[in-house]
């Protein structure tokens, strides 16, 4: 009887057991199915998903006509002679270097918010050119003392900025701002040679980062991680 | 004019002997990189000054253009180079 | 080999600026008997973009553009052309190089002629020198490796 | 002497005067990376001051066009390069100098 019992209970342990190992399978399939297309779709918000049939062939077209566009003002700008054979020998070297480069200027490029990003990125000149006006006087005060007054150190932060024309932005903005240099870009971290302590504190509270995130629309400025001194940075990138 | 640019000129060329320094004694072939880089931007303002003192800057121009260029491209290179070798 | 570099800023650069370099070095070819440059100079700065393309993006992009077999017909035609244009002179019963007998082939006066072969000849060199000068690059760069086994471990 | 003398004058004076500056850093200061920032920056600015005084001094044409398009090559090309230089220094090992480097270099011999 209790044998019986006993019987009984271990099948139906293993009955749950069995229906936990199932359902288990289940939520890994779901999860490695969400994973999948999660990764999909964020490979497709990059544009590095190729586009097929049709469509394709219409971008394709599109970055070509556009690429062509660009490439024949910048040949006329370097040219300056208008006449007929001149013209028709750019048109036939602009569009053959369209043809080989289509892929090239305009990878990358979210379609529709084309005019606002110029916009916004054209009232960042002014800003930016002030910001390289400090940094001047910056080199010049700390070139002629007869002490300089540096202490350079290496910041790390991590960013949130996606597309590659806004890491330029912001990489070519803080080389050009007083007393930072971006040293490296390692899956968004930027290393950052620093040449003083304040100089490391401004550029950590992200306030260029917005202004860049701002042009391409893109998010905001997200933590700072850490200020690390050289020698424990270098250790990372090594290991 | 011409004496103004003439003076300027003489003065980038000063600079340019004094970044030579860096150039040829620098500890690390790095700091060589960053002085010539130094010396080729210099140089690219020399050679537009050329052109107004001789009044050929239309032909002085593109020959600027290539300099400049060829300065990006011969630091990234170089640099790409380094990096891949793995000592500097 | 080089494989494809993780450098962001230096591929993006490249990316934005290729484009206009070879429209630059085309100017330089197609603008030789107004300005300084020419043939050879354009050539070397074609064969140059080429070499900013291979460093930042990697030898698989080049190659779709230009690969070794196509750098080796091309340096071909080019020479094809220059030689090709010289001897046509001689046929039509002037010296190696005359372009002004070129006219009668092209219904124009021998000053338009001289400025078209001139062109030609230009365009024919630009052609060698930026193919041989890829073809340095790649046999520089691919120490021991010919593309053919890259292409089996693809 | 007219007002666009003075002006290009005073741009070339300036570039002349940033050019010294970035060159006396690239000699003075003490390592690898603080030279790039005397480079990186002095010279983008000083180029920009002598391209734009030289495109003022040939007034509105194609030339000056062409000169504010080398400014903008400039713009470009200059900080990339010194990030892509300062990046070969960083990957290959090359470490920055800091006031406590004597200290940092007495611990790595003891370890």
């Amino acid at each position: 009887m209790e044998v019986t019992l006993l019987l009984e209970t271990t099948e139906n342990a293993f009955r749950v057991l069995e229906q936990a190992r199932e359902h288990a399978t289940g939520l890994l399939d779901t999860a490695v199915q969400f994973t999948a297309e999660e990764t999909r779709f964020r490979e497709e918000k990059r544009g590095q998903i190729l586009f097929t049939g049709a469509q394709r062939r219409r971008t394709q077209f599109q970055n070509f006509v556009g690429t062509t566009i660009i490439l024949f003002a910048f040949w006329m700008l370097l040219s300056g002679k208008f006449d007929a054979f001149h013209l028709t020998l750019g048109a036939i070297c602009c569009a053959l270097v369209a043809y080989l480069f289509h892929d090239l200027l305009f990878a990358n490029v979210r379609v529709g918010d084309m005019r606002v990003v110029a916009a916004r990125f054209i009232a960042y000149i002014p800003w930016l050119i002030q910001q390289i006006l400090l940094a001047n006087i910056h080199v010049v005060s700390l070139v002629v003392r007869r002490r300089m007054p540096i202490d350079p150190r290496v910041v790390k932060f991590k960013t949130k900025l996606e597309t590659d024309i806004s890491c330029v932005t912001l990489a070519n903005s803080i080389t050009l701002t007083p007393g930072t240099i971006t040293m490296d870009i390692k899956d968004g971290v930027f290393y950052v040679h620093a040449v003083s302590q304040k100089v490391a504190d401004e550029l950590n509270a992200g306030d260029m980062e917005d202004r860049v995130a701002h042009i391409f629309m893109e998010a905001d400025h997200l933590y700072v991680e850490d200020v690390l001194d050289a020698a424990r940075i270098y250790q990372t990138l090594r290991v | 004019m011409t004496e103004f640019f003439l003076i300027i000129g003489i003065g980038m060329c000063v600079l340019v002997l004094l970044c030579l320094y860096r150039a040829t004694y620098g500890p690390t072939i790095l700091n060589r990189a960053a002085g010539i880089s130094a010396i080729g931007t210099k140089t690219l303002i020399i050679l537009l000054l050329m052109g107004v003192v001789y009044d050929r800057i239309d032909m002085f121009i593109d020959i600027s253009m290539v300099y400049a260029l060829l300065n990006f491209l011969g630091t990234v290179v170089l640099s790409k180079y380094l990096e891949r070798s793995g000592e500097a | 080999m080089i494989r494809e570099s993780d450098d962001v800023i230096v591929k993006a650069v490249a990316r934005l600026l290729m484009p206009f370099i070879v429209v630059y070095a085309l100017y330089v070819v197609m603008h030789g008997h107004y300005s300084p440059g020419g043939g050879f100079q354009g050539g070397v700065i074609l064969a140059a973009s080429f070499v900013l393309l291979g460093v930042s993006h990697g030898l698989g992009k080049t190659r779709r553009r230009m690969s070794e077999k196509v750098a080796g017909v091309i340096s071909s035609i080019g020479v094809l052309i220059y030689g090709g244009i010289g001897a046509l002179c001689l046929i039509l019963g002037g010296n190696y190089l005359h372009y002004g007998k070129l006219s009668k082939l092209l219904h124009v006066t021998p000053a338009e002629a001289r400025s078209l072969g001139i062109l030609g000849v230009e365009i024919g060199v630009a052609l060698a020198v930026m193919a041989v000068m890829c073809t340095v690059f790649f046999a520089i760069f691919t120490v021991g490796e010919s593309p053919e086994d890259d292409r089996s471990v693809e | 002497m007219p007002v666009k003398d003075i002006i290009v004058i005073l741009f070339m004076l300036g570039g002349l005067f940033l050019f010294s500056t970035a060159t006396l850093g690239l000699l003075r200061l003490p390592d690898f990376y603080t030279r790039l920032h005397a480079t990186g920056k002095g010279d983008t600015l000083a180029a920009l001051w002598s391209l734009i005084g030289l495109a003022v001094y040939h007034g509105f044409s194609l030339t000056s066009a062409k000169i504010i398009f080398i400014a903008v090559f400039m713009f470009l090309a200059q900080p990339t390069a010194t990030h892509a230089i300062s990046r070969a220094a960083f990957r290959c090992g090359v470490q920055p100098w800091t006031c406590e480097l004597a200290v940092l270099l007495d611990e790595d011999t003891v370890e």
